[in-house]
């Protein structure tokens, strides 16, 4: 009951924070909302029975990431866009985009309501998750059968960082 | 396995092209003597084909076949029978000529030359190929250099005319790309083999409704290229701004490819089809006849004119191949290359006086045959050749057509007939208003007759044009054989077609597209 | 009583589809940067639900990957809108159009 | 047969073609650099040479018994493509034997005229090579074997005539002459080549002995194939021959020079399209109907270049349309049957028509180049032999007795009534009337009465040299006694001919009893009837002409429009211009302009200009903006779910 | 609990360490050894391809799947490593002069370039979709800063913007879509998930087709497909030339490795669906970039639209479904390498700093001036319509015959009405070059041995394919998928 009440709560007030990132002006609010939709969307993660996620979504993105565009945002000095004020140039673009999305979210639905979720069981049931604990679990899983993957994220990491680097960095010269 | 003689003919100008690749362009001189050696000693190689011809087989010969794209089945596989062996000679001949008639361009003449001589490979390719891949390879492969000669050696127009001569050409022969993939689908699915043999395809039999689809992409490639009613408007416009050399090609040899197209591909491949296409190919070659030569009666330039006469003996060539007897067909065959010699040696001569006067009008010129009376004879005699007077050789082929159709359709034959006296009206009118009348223009006064270039450039196509009039022996009797050949080969296998009609099977039908399903 | 794992999936969904809303409407890149990661936890979040359903942590290990692209591409994404700043002082998406037709 | 060298002069025949084509060869590529008198001896010597081989050829057939009087020489097979052959072989029968003696004979005359004609004229050596090309391909048009071997002299004398007449082509009525004679031929040829291949479709072969030797089992008489066959041939004599409705390339011809009219345009080429019928005679037989047609084409023919010949005032055009009125004749006996009749009156055609317009010509000579009857008179003294050749060439075809025409024209006539019936005769009777009309009224206007020459011109007034004149004598000879070789009671040239008109078509009664029989009281009678005729028309002008020379421009005055429309030729070549040249050649630039460059090539260069208009108009999608980039590709992503959901 | 780590099959995924190594090594040279010329950061970057694809070439052999089945080395991952090693490669000889030429001659750039060619090789060679996604991660995050390289060139900010922002957007779209693939098979590995589809005949089920439908957006994205395209243009101008090759060559045949990867092993009892899909997409696709094409001025944005148009060519190989189609399409990349970068070789060697002399028009009358360079333009041109005896012709015969042998007429024929019209543009490049005048001064050619040596590479490439490509197409066949 509780869990119910908790979805309901999160989830009301992540779809809210949603629409507050995409509709509010400012962008530093649209930040706020965003950090405010990802911490509600930890808490459906622990609902899920995913917690180490949870626990990487509250610091990592919502933590790190927002403050990285927190950060941008600020450094950009543009707390209020002026353009975003002004009239759109594309003027069908709002409504257009506003009828597919509510096209491709029928679409979802449809597919989700009318889809009997099958598949192949796994081996991990919540018993077993809880026994051995998620995070362990995630740790084994990652340098067992997901090494490959997890070494390779490595080197996305580093060629974010480098990509980064040289873009943003000031004054280089050949 | 004996000397590969078709290979050395075709490949030799390519060889001569990379020479020339390596010379120092100012050395114009040295270029246009290796161009011609190297075209002229390909003429001479080739002349051997004609003399230790077998006349009693109708199987190909001088056969070379090499293994190329196993994965496909392709292999380089040339040989000739009877009807390339005149349209590969005819090639090579007409190379020499063009060449020494491109003795004049003064630029880029290193560049010229290698297209020139590229072309050539192309164009020799084309009728040797016994393998369909290798026939498009060589069908596409001369499309680029005469594309620049046009392209860049062209008179004002020229990059209209040649974007338009290849985006034409191309329109057609990709269409045939695609049948002749589907041609090899049916052999693959019938025997599990792959391959473009020609001889091998050709024992496929297909069935009539695929036949009527791949016969019409056929069509289209060399109905572009003859080119026939109503697709000729990119042939007026090539020859107005090719330069001689280059009309003289065009004219002479790749228009021939779209006939021995389909002589070559069309008739064997679909039988069938190619009965049912009677018609409609006989009213559009006889409609050609007549329309080329009335359009051709009222231009005012002397290439337009041409060209415009090329449709209407191009018509001829057209209606005898789809009468399916021996005289129409060794009628077109003949035309073929009676069609490169009088168009070709009229393009020369009016390329000649072009280079004199740098105009094509014919109101521009009038009474030149008191200037210059050589070149008078010349120009008579290849216009009465392109005429059609008996004696000449025009009339030989021509003759044999008409009679050809004749036995099978006194109307076509009869309309045909009238591009006779079409024929007459607009190449006379035409002679009398350059080379009759008084000498008004005063510009023509110092032109100068043939020089002595000029004079064997000329000399050669005329002596043939008699030749040919007169003694066509040689050359029929060398056709003989295939084309009897091919055409019991048709028969043959059209009576099967008409025999499976009744039964109705089609379990050869090619799978449809997901949308038709 | 258990929240039928498909609410989370049409609550995924719906987060996905503001998200791609957000992406069209909004002409701040960065507000659109936000939108996408608005996306992408609606991914997560999807992932997530299909690990529970299925009982594997495939899905689990999946939205870890996709936290970590999603912090790189963050990253590059800002770098990208600062040097274009840098450039041309807007990050209107509106007003980078100087490549067009 | 062997003769004295010990084998067959037939077997020379070849040499009778070869000589001419040889002085032609070396004229043409020699005759620049040679003197001018060199290059007319080759000229006439080739010519004369080929005239003895001829008579030679002529002694040897005549040896031979009548049946057996066909030989045959082949050379090489010129085209053979399966069933087809066409084999360049010759042919000596007594018809082809009739006409080398008359091309050659006749020929040989006018080259020699020639020397003296065409003196110091430029283009001398052209002159000549042209005149031995003519005679090459003449003789290979009536020496040939088979159709298509003929159908290449056919065109090849075609083409001299082209080049002759427009021999001075810095005139541009002499180039549009030659042009409009070779087109107007090229009509007629149209109908010989179908001809052709309807004989070959029908007989599988076009060799003349065959396809005659044949016919019995391939044709019936009066089916749709014989009267097809027939009468498409008679539509190529009527282009060769001048004949309505393709005459009118003729007395334009006369802008060539007079030798040549008289050699081409009177003696032999336009008379190969008689000697072609007469050929064929065994298929015209087959028809009736197209005889019918032959016989009216001729006799309206004659009559109708008679009525155009009597107020034309240009000395050769009064020929020429002569001529054509002669043919006319020519072609009005073979419809009826007399084919023979046809080969006789062109043979005595042939030499005094020939004789007349090099009379003519030797008065433009003189006259140096007038051709305009109404600027002369009064030369019979200053041209007495050329004026006394001219009289007996006009008494000739005035068929004034002994004279030749008047035998072949009676014959004529005779075979008109007798085969034919009377409203050819008719025709016949009256065109005979009007040519001795307007042929006396040439010779008034021209010899007699008061001299209406240019001072200037008159004083240059002189006789001919001596090569114009003597073939003028021998012409003149042969046309007064040419009329004997008919002569009913000795026809030899009836019996030596027969062989070759195998059914019917022979002259007069004494065709062995084989055919109709003609009284001796009605051939005499006719005979009296013709010459009488003759003499009314001599009568006539010499009334008018001599006697009364105001009297013409009254006549003219009183029937204005019909001397109008006679002078301006009925307008036939307006009314040509007007419904076949004009709308041809506009419409030819209809389909120029409109049909080829706008709708053709418009459709083509319309294409490209559509997928280029695509081109601009869909690049406009790529806008620019990043979201709208992303909503199209949203919109994709939607419609692809949907479609793979819903529709699929 | 215990973990106990699996073994590492190194030799497997040697390529992709060497690479990723190579790429470190340069970084690091660039920071350590200042004095160095820029130079030898390509030299070493090309040596490091060099022997990648040596490595990569004694891979040779019957499949490998390693790392708990997310990987996999078999013949059709080599064949694609093949292709994007000789496109990097490429790359790299052209890079030396652009960058140089361009000022923005930064170690960094070689590093970002190893990089996207490792995320491709692993993308070819993904044996599970998390290998999959990090590798198109990877290789998009390069190409995004690679394509914001100029960093003070506002064109540059410009595409790269555009490119991060859609290709983001459309990652997120492949992302849910592999999230609803996982949801209805409940594995995210390729193998598995054909394999349950199989057992479970669960062709008709929604949640499948619609992440499959959604993995088309988001490959459609990588591998510009109508209407997934626009980026392309844009980006591909705006873009430093080298990276645009680059982009042109490499990323796109990843994107379709791994789409054949996954649609043909894990999708098959889809194919009737997709194929339908696919061939709309083809249609359009081919009949979109090659009209557009047609009214471009800029040499850059036409050849974007062309590769928009070949992309159209691969994907009707693609709807054959067939061995010979994928044969095909392997024959196609590798040919597309060879002469659309030999195409952008010659335009860097072309232009100058500050004057990429990126307009058609700048061509006219190169034909006079500098014929080698004419000639080759003319051969890539050419070869990209499809006219023998160049590669290009090959590989469009190759596609063709596959369509036709499975009977897709139709496709076919739009096909090759397609080609008709993209014969227009690319004449146009040498009706300017040989057929006008020159308008404008031609400065001197940039020309060093590397991009030299890149041009004799394609140029080789280009012809020899086109007469003698029986071994390759040999080998294009032995890395067909076979299961």
């Amino acid at each position: 009951m509780l869990e119910s009440l908790l979805f309901v709560v999160m989830g009301t007030i992540m779809i809210v924070c949603a629409g507050g990132v995409v509709f509010q002006k400012n962008p530093i609010y649209s930040a706020i909302f965003l950090i405010q939709t990802m911490v509600s969307l930890a808490v459906l993660y622990v609902l899920l029975h995913a917690q180490f996620i949870a626990v990487v979504q509250v610091m990592v993105y919502a933590g790190a990431v927002m403050v990285l565009f927190v950060f941008v945002i600020m450094l950009l000095n543009i707390d209020k866009i002026e353009e975003e004020m002004g009239k759109d140039r594309l003027v069908y673009q709002k409504v257009t985009a506003i009828f597919f999305g509510l096209l491709l979210f029928a679409v979802i639905g449809i597919v989700t309501l009318k889809s009997v979720l099958q598949g192949t069981k796994g081996e991990y049931t919540p018993e077993k998750i809880s026994e051995i604990g998620n995070t362990q679990l995630v740790g084994k899983l990652l340098f067992t059968d997901y090494i490959f993957p997890f070494e390779i994220a490595s080197i996305l990491l580093f060629a974010a960082t480098i990509g980064a680097l040289i873009l943003a960095k000031k004054g280089l010269k050949e | 396995m004996s000397f590969p003689i078709l290979t050395v003919v075709t490949f030799l100008p390519i060889v001569g092209a990379l020479w020339i690749l390596f010379i120092d362009k100012r050395k114009e001189e040295k270029i246009k003597q290796i161009a011609l050696i190297t075209a002229i000693g390909s003429f001479v190689m080739s002349l051997p084909l004609f003399f230790k011809f077998n006349l009693a087989t109708h199987e190909f010969q001088f056969r070379e076949m090499v293994p190329w794209i196993k994965e496909f089945g392709i292999s380089y596989h040339v040989g000739i029978d009877g009807i390339s062996l005149f349209l590969f000679l005819l090639t090579s001949f007409l190379t020499c000529i063009a060449i020494l008639a491109s003795w004049t361009i003064k630029e880029r003449v290193k560049e010229y030359m290698i297209a020139m001589l590229v072309l050539t490979t192309g164009m020799l390719g084309v009728f040797i190929s016994l393998d369909l891949f290798l026939f498009y390879v060589f069908w596409e492969l001369m499309l680029i250099p005469m594309y620049l000669i046009i392209g860049i050696w062209g008179g004002p127009r020229r990059i209209y005319a040649t974007i338009k001569f290849f985006i034409y050409t191309m329109a057609g022969s990709v269409l045939m790309l695609l049948a002749i993939l589907a041609i090899h689908t049916l052999y693959y699915r019938e025997t599990g083999e792959h391959t473009f043999d020609l001889l091998t395809l050709y024992n496929l039999d297909i069935p009539m409704r695929t036949q009527f689809w791949l016969f019409l992409a056929f069509f289209f490639a060399f109905a572009i290229k003859v080119p026939m009613f109503p697709f000729h408007t990119w042939l007026p416009d090539a020859h107005v701004e090719a330069p001689t050399a280059g009309s003289v090609i065009l004219a002479g040899v790749l228009l021939k490819m779209g006939t021995y197209g389909f002589v070559r591909f069309s008739l064997p491949f679909f039988p069938y089809a190619s009965h049912q296409f009677v018609p409609i190919i006989s009213w559009l070659a006889v409609i050609g006849i007549i329309y080329g030569a009335l359009v051709a009666m009222v231009q005012e330039d002397l290439k337009k004119l041409i060209a415009y006469s090329s449709v209407s003996h191009l018509g001829f060539v057209m209606l005898g191949i789809f009468v399916f007897n021996i005289q129409g067909l060794e009628g077109s065959i003949l035309q073929m290359v009676n069609h490169g010699l009088s168009t070709g040696g009229l393009f020369l001569l009016v390329g000649m006086i072009y280079e004199r006067r740098h105009t094509r009008m014919i109101g521009d010129f009038g009474g030149l045959a008191k200037q210059i009376p050589v070149f008078t004879v010349f120009f008579m005699i290849v216009t009465f050749s392109s005429i059609g007077l008996p004696g000449l050789n025009g009339f030989v082929g021509e003759f044999l057509v008409l009679l050809g159709t004749f036995k099978t359709n006194v109307l076509y034959a009869t309309l045909a007939t009238t591009g006779v006296i079409l024929s007459a009206c607009y190449m006379l009118w035409m002679f009398q208003r350059v080379m009759f009348n008084k000498l008004s223009n005063k510009k023509n006064r110092d032109m100068a007759d043939l020089n002595r270039r000029e004079w064997a450039i000329i000399l050669p196509i005329v002596m043939l044009i008699f030749f040919i009039g007169i003694y066509p022996k040689p050359i029929i009797s060398r056709l003989d054989v295939s084309v009897n050949h091919l055409l019991s080969q048709v028969d043959a296998k059209y009576k099967k077609t008409v025999n499976r009609l009744k039964i109705a099977e089609e379990k050869l039908v090619l799978k449809g597209d997901p949308l038709w399903k | 009583m258990t929240i039928p794992l498909t609410w989370y999936l049409i609550l995924s969904g719906s987060l996905f589809t503001i998200g791609a809303v957000g992406v069209l409407v909004r002409r701040n890149a960065l507000v659109i940067l936000m939108s996408i990661e608005l996306m992408l936890n609606a991914v997560n979040l999807a992932f997530v639900t299909f690990s529970r359903q299925h009982e594997s942590m495939d899905g689990q290990i999946f939205v870890f990957f996709i936290m970590t692209v999603a912090a790189a591409e963050a990253a590059v994404g800002l770098a990208i809108v600062v040097a274009l700043f840098k450039n041309k002082s807007t990050i209107n998406v509106d007003d980078i159009n100087i490549m067009k037709w | 047969m062997p003769n004295v060298f010990g084998e067959s002069f037939l077997d020379l025949i070849g040499f009778v073609l070869l000589l001419p084509l040889a002085g032609a060869v070396v004229n043409g590529l020699c005759g620049k650099r040679l003197n001018t008198s060199v290059v007319g001896y080759i000229g006439c010597a080739t010519i004369g040479l080929a005239f003895l081989i001829s008579v030679l050829v002529f002694i040897d057939l005549l040896r031979l018994s009548p049946e057996h009087r066909l030989f045959e020489k082949e050379f090489f097979t010129w085209i053979g493509s399966g069933t087809f052959t066409a084999i360049a072989g010759l042919q000596v029968d007594p018809l082809s034997t009739v006409m080398i003696l008359v091309v050659t004979g006749v020929g040989f005359l006018i080259h020699v005229y020639s020397i003296g004609y065409m003196h110091g004229d430029e283009g001398y050596y052209r002159y000549f090579t042209y005149l031995n090309l003519f005679t090459f391909s003449m003789l290979l048009l009536v020496l040939a074997n088979n159709f298509l071997l003929m159908f290449i002299g056919w065109e090849g004398v075609g083409l001299c005539s082209y080049l002759l007449i427009g021999y001075w082509f810095e005139k541009k009525s002499a180039s549009s002459a030659g042009k409009k004679a070779f087109i107007v031929n090229r009509v007629g040829d149209f109908g010989f080549i179908l001809a052709i291949l309807l004989i070959f479709v029908t007989f599988n072969t076009v060799d003349f002995t065959e396809v005659f030797h044949s016919t019995p089992e391939h044709l019936t008489t009066g089916s749709v194939v014989a009267t097809a066959i027939t009468l498409l041939l008679f539509l190529g004599a009527t282009g060769k021959s001048a004949q309505i409705p393709l005459y009118t390339w003729l007395p334009d011809a006369m802008e060539g020079p007079t030798p040549v009219s008289a050699l081409i345009h009177a003696a032999t080429m336009v008379t190969a399209g008689v000697y072609m019928v007469v050929r064929c005679n065994v298929l015209f037989v087959m028809s009736p109907f197209s005889l019918t047609v032959v016989a009216v084409i001729g006799g309206a023919t004659a009559l109708f270049a008679a009525t155009i010949g009597l107020v034309q005032n240009d000395i050769k055009r009064v020929l020429a349309y002569s001529t054509v009125s002669q043919i006319g004749y020519m072609f009005l006996a073979c419809g009826v049957g007399g084919f023979i009749t046809a080969v006789f009156h062109l043979m005595t055609h042939a030499f005094f028509k020939a004789l007349l317009f090099l009379g003519s010509g030797s008065v433009i000579h003189a006259l140096g180049g007038e051709q305009d009857m109404r600027k002369m008179g009064g030369l019979r003294k200053k041209l007495p032999t050329t004026y006394k050749t001219f009289l007996i060439g006009t008494l000739a075809i005035a068929g004034i007795p002994p004279f030749a025409g008047f035998f072949s024209k009676d014959e004529i006539l005779l075979e008109a009534y007798t085969k034919g019936n009377l409203i050819f005769w008719g025709l016949g009777a009256f065109a005979a009337l009007l040519t001795a009309f307007y042929m006396f009224r040439l010779l008034f206007m021209t010899f007699h009465g008061k001299s209406r020459m240019d001072k200037d011109v008159e004083a240059h007034v002189h006789e001919s040299p001596r090569n114009m004149l003597i073939p003028l004598i021998v012409l003149a000879l042969l046309s007064a006694v040419g009329g004997f070789l008919g002569l009913p009671a000795a026809s030899a040239i009836n019996s030596f001919l027969a062989p070759v008109v195998g059914g019917g078509g022979h002259i007069g009664g004494v065709d062995g009893g084989q055919a109709h029989h003609v009284s001796q009281n009605l051939m005499f009678s006719m005979m009296g009837l013709s010459t009488g005729i003759a003499v009314v028309g001599i009568a006539l002008a010499y009334l008018m002409y001599i006697k009364k020379p105001e009297l013409p421009t009254q006549i003219a005055g009183m029937f204005k429009l019909i001397y109008k429309i006679l002078l301006n030729k009925y307008y036939v070549d307006e009314i040509y211009d007007a419904t076949i040249v004009n709308p041809t050649i506009k419409s030819s630039f209809f389909l120029w302009r409109w049909i080829d460059v706008k709708v053709i090539d418009g459709f083509v260069n319309g294409v490209a200009r559509l997928v280029e208009l695509n081109s601009e108009a869909l690049r406009l999608f790529q806008t620019g903006f990043v979201r709208n980039y992303a909503l199209s590709m949203l919109f994709g992503g939607i419609v692809i779910i949907i479609c793979a959901l819903f529709l699929l | 609990m215990e973990i106990t780590i699996p073994p590492f099959d190194l030799k497997s995924i040697a390529p992709i360490i060497l690479i990723t190594i190579a790429g470190i090594v340069v970084l690091m040279t660039d920071v350590f050894f200042k004095k160095l010329p820029k130079e030898t950061l390509g030299y070493l970057s090309f040596l490091a391809v060099l022997i990648t694809g040596l490595i990569t070439f004694s891979q040779t052999g019957s499949p490998v799947y390693s790392f708990s089945n997310t990987f996999v080395v078999d013949n059709f991952s080599i064949f694609f490593n093949y292709i994007f090693l000789m496109s990097t490669a490429i790359v790299i000889l052209m890079s030396v002069n652009y960058l140089h030429q361009e000022g923005v001659n930064f170690g960094e750039y070689y590093t970002l370039i190893l990089f996207a060619t490792m995320g491709m090789m692993l993308m070819a060679g993904a044996a599970d979709l998390i290998t999959v996604f990090l590798g198109l991660e990877i290789m998009s995050i390069s190409l995004y800063v690679l394509a914001g390289f100029k960093r003070d060139r506002l064109e540059s900010n410009e595409s790269a913007l555009k490119y991060f922002l859609l290709g983001a957007f459309a990652t997120c779209f492949l992302l849910y879509g592999m999230a609803l693939l996982y949801g209805a098979t409940g594995t995210t590995n390729i193998k598995e998930i054909a394999t349950f589809i199989t057992n479970n005949h669960a062709f008709s089920s929604p949640m499948i087709i619609m992440g499959a439908s959604l993995l088309i957006i988001g490959f459609g994205f990588k591998m510009a497909s109508v209407p997934f395209h626009k980026w392309v243009p844009d980006v591909y101008e705006g873009a430093p030339t080298s990276v645009t090759a680059f982009m042109s060559a490499g990323p796109k045949a990843a994107a379709f490795a791994v789409f054949l990867r996954v649609f043909l092993i894990s999708l098959p009892g889809l194919e009737q669906k997709w194929s339908v899909i696919l061939w709309v997409l083809a249609a359009l696709t081919m009949t979109v970039g090659n009209v557009v094409a047609i009214a471009q001025t800029n040499i850059k944005r036409m050849l974007a639209y062309s590769s928009i148009a070949h992309a159209g060519y691969v994907l009707m190989a693609i709807v054959t479904a067939s061995s010979l189609g994928t044969a095909s399409i392997l024959f196609y990349l590798l040919v597309y390498v060879f002469m659309n970068l030999g195409a952008f070789a010659v335009i860097i060697i072309l232009g100058k700093r500050g004057e990429e002399n990126l307009r058609i028009d700048d061509y006219n009358g190169l034909g006079y001036k500098h014929p080698i360079m004419a000639i080759v333009m003319s051969i890539f041109m050419f070869s990209l319509a499809g006219i023998p005896p160049f590669a290009g012709f090959m590989g469009k015969f190759y596609i063709f015959s596959a369509a036709i042998k499975s009977g897709y007429i139709i496709l076919a024929i739009i096909g090759v009405i397609n080609s008709v019209i993209s014969v227009y543009y690319y004449l146009r490049v040498t009706v300017v070059m040989y057929m006008k005048q020159p308008t404008r001064e031609f400065a001197p050619l940039s020309l060093s041995p590397y991009i030299i040596l890149a041009l004799v590479i394609t140029i080789w490439g280009t012809i020899h394919l086109g007469i003698f490509p029986s071994s390759i197409i040999e080998l294009a066949q032995k890395s067909v998928l076979l299961q």
